[in-house]
């Protein structure tokens, strides 16, 4: 493989799966990796995170420590959600439906977790 | 129907918007006669201002305070963010006429 | 209320649940009793050992729990499934202390005591 | 509590909730216990299960050995799964979205495993 | 696109209908030149004949006998049911052109 | 294909992913190598002394697999979080045998050698 595409489907902080795949993306860096934020994953798009009184781990905090991992979040999700008019995390790049799916085609793996 | 009218129903919904639980709970809520939402969870993003999710009005909204902030939630029209989220939460269940909903 | 009753179906860390159960239990040991009911998923909760590196240890959380008069309680289906033992009293040798594995009639006998019963699950 | 009323809303076979919630039910008989099959939860109502290839237990078999347990299924999730034209477990009892709804409200506990 | 023509692309599903995961495999699906579907778990629910799920025309459709039987599908239109399902996706793996999409 | 690796993020039974998974993998064996990497709720699979009353017991399962020539590891991370130690060459005493605790680079350098990949999960 020279290129992994992972997909997030669910809420960051509910449950452990947006950390999970964040974690899993910073260890595959060697690799093209992209990042793709898909239905209720668009939240983790959401700026100003602060973890802390959770006693979680800010998720944004590893967003922006790993620039080699390409972001996107499907544009449709976003806007399902209300998110196109909140302040977003900078690194995350938007894709529309057309190009969003053929980024996951595009790839050489595709993983959910 | 032989529910009391005067029964306090307590609606706890740790979901987002686009789940079937809160569909469901948004469902039964909009039965309601005497309704109290409490958001806590992933339930919080349903009060991103933007978010098409429309509670029933009359509805008092409780939402929890870390995990708004933690997921990057500023302003939130319409709930009340207070220090004692989980306090709050069950003395209103301690009420002998209340009823808890879980979603 | 005289005695709220929670049922948890996930394990720790994976969801927020867990979490949250001790945040209403811690509260409503203030006012009333409380039992917790470990089910499906749940049952991993106990298991002593766990070093989470940036969460708290939630089978600690539990024994917590336990100790300040929360009756815990694994159902023995799922938990002898996982690989969690029980003796006769229902005592785990790889649970926290005062966390024990009972019968799922344990959460009828639970749910029949109980004014409010609230559980928590993905 | 005298009454409880469990939720299923997932499918059965693909995890163990729907398991799970027979069992809970099951020994739930002292107590006015219903099972509502809910959203994927009313794929349970399809007749004709046979899971011993699969090594899992069959579920309609526990449906049929605890005639106490009052088996509810919302009929608007039957017809978006196109289920109103098979054949179906013969206890399950269909109700509409008023009924479904106004039995949950009834009970004394409510619980979604 | 730097999507070779001639590549074999399979789609493996194990949700029901009604699952985001499904409607996000049938967007896939649909953008696929040379697709074979291969259906496990509660994906086989996505067979009921009465099910509104309508697969791209072309599309080949494998299913699991034993996940059919536990789920009580007597008949299924328009899919194969093998009795070697799990050696057949795996030997369709097995090709150099093909690539694997698990939903 | 000379190398398939299989990612799993649930525990046993409480769905049908670790079992499909040794399906997959127990066909995949006669014709190449495979890889097995449990993440999340998955590192509860190769957990030993499960005695599931109606089903297969899914931690044997996993070690048969690795018997067969499966490489199975289990993130660490996950792992010591649920309270399942390693030692220095990433063995744990409550695991099957053959089933190894090891980073997730390895996961990483799973996926570079491997011509297809699959995740299972809920």
């Amino acid at each position: 493989m020279r290129s992994v595409f992972y997909l997030l489907d669910v809420a960051p902080y509910g449950s452990e799966k947006a950390y999970g795949v964040l974690n899993a993306a910073a260890v595959s860096i060697k690799m093209d990796v992209t990042l793709g934020l898909y239905a209720d994953g668009a939240y983790l798009a959401l700026a100003g995170q602060d973890s802390k009184s959770l006693a979680m781990p800010n998720l944004s905090d590893i967003i922006y420590a790993y620039p080699e991992v390409r972001l996107l979040a499907h544009e449709p999700s976003l806007i399902e959600r209300g998110l196109m008019s909140q302040s977003l995390v900078e690194r995350v790049e938007l894709a529309d439906e057309d190009i969003f799916m053929e980024q996951i085609l595009a790839a050489d793996c595709f993983i959910i977790l | 129907m032989d529910r009391k009218m005067d029964r306090k129903e307590i609606f706890l919904l740790t979901k987002p918007l686009h789940s079937q639980r809160t569909d469901l709970c948004l469902r039964l809520l909009e039965r309601s006669m005497n309704a109290v939402l409490y958001l806590a969870g992933d339930g919080v993003y349903n009060l991103l201002e933007s978010s098409n999710l429309k509670f029933p009005s009359g509805v008092m909204v409780w939402a929890c305070q870390e995990d708004l902030l933690a997921r990057g939630i500023q302003s939130v029209e319409g709930a009340n963010v207070p220090e004692d989220f989980y306090r709050r939460l069950v003395e209103d269940m301690a009420s002998d006429d209340s009823y808890i909903y879980v979603f | 209320m005289k005695t709220l009753t929670i049922i948890l179906t996930d394990g720790p860390y994976i969801s927020e649940y867990a979490d949250m159960a001790c945040k209403i239990a811690s509260e409503a040991l203030k006012i009333s009793q409380v039992n917790i009911f470990l089910y499906l998923d749940a049952v991993h909760i106990p298991k002593a050992g766990q070093k989470p590196s940036l969460f708290a240890d939630m089978g600690q959380q539990f024994q917590d729990l336990a100790e300040k008069g929360a009756v815990v309680r694994a159902c023995v289906r799922c938990a002898s499934a996982r690989g969690y033992p029980a003796d006769e009293a229902g005592i785990c040798p790889d649970y926290h202390q005062g966390i024990k594995i009972s019968s799922l009639y344990d959460l009828a006998e639970m749910l029949k005591a109980s004014d409010k019963v609230i559980a928590l699950s993905r």
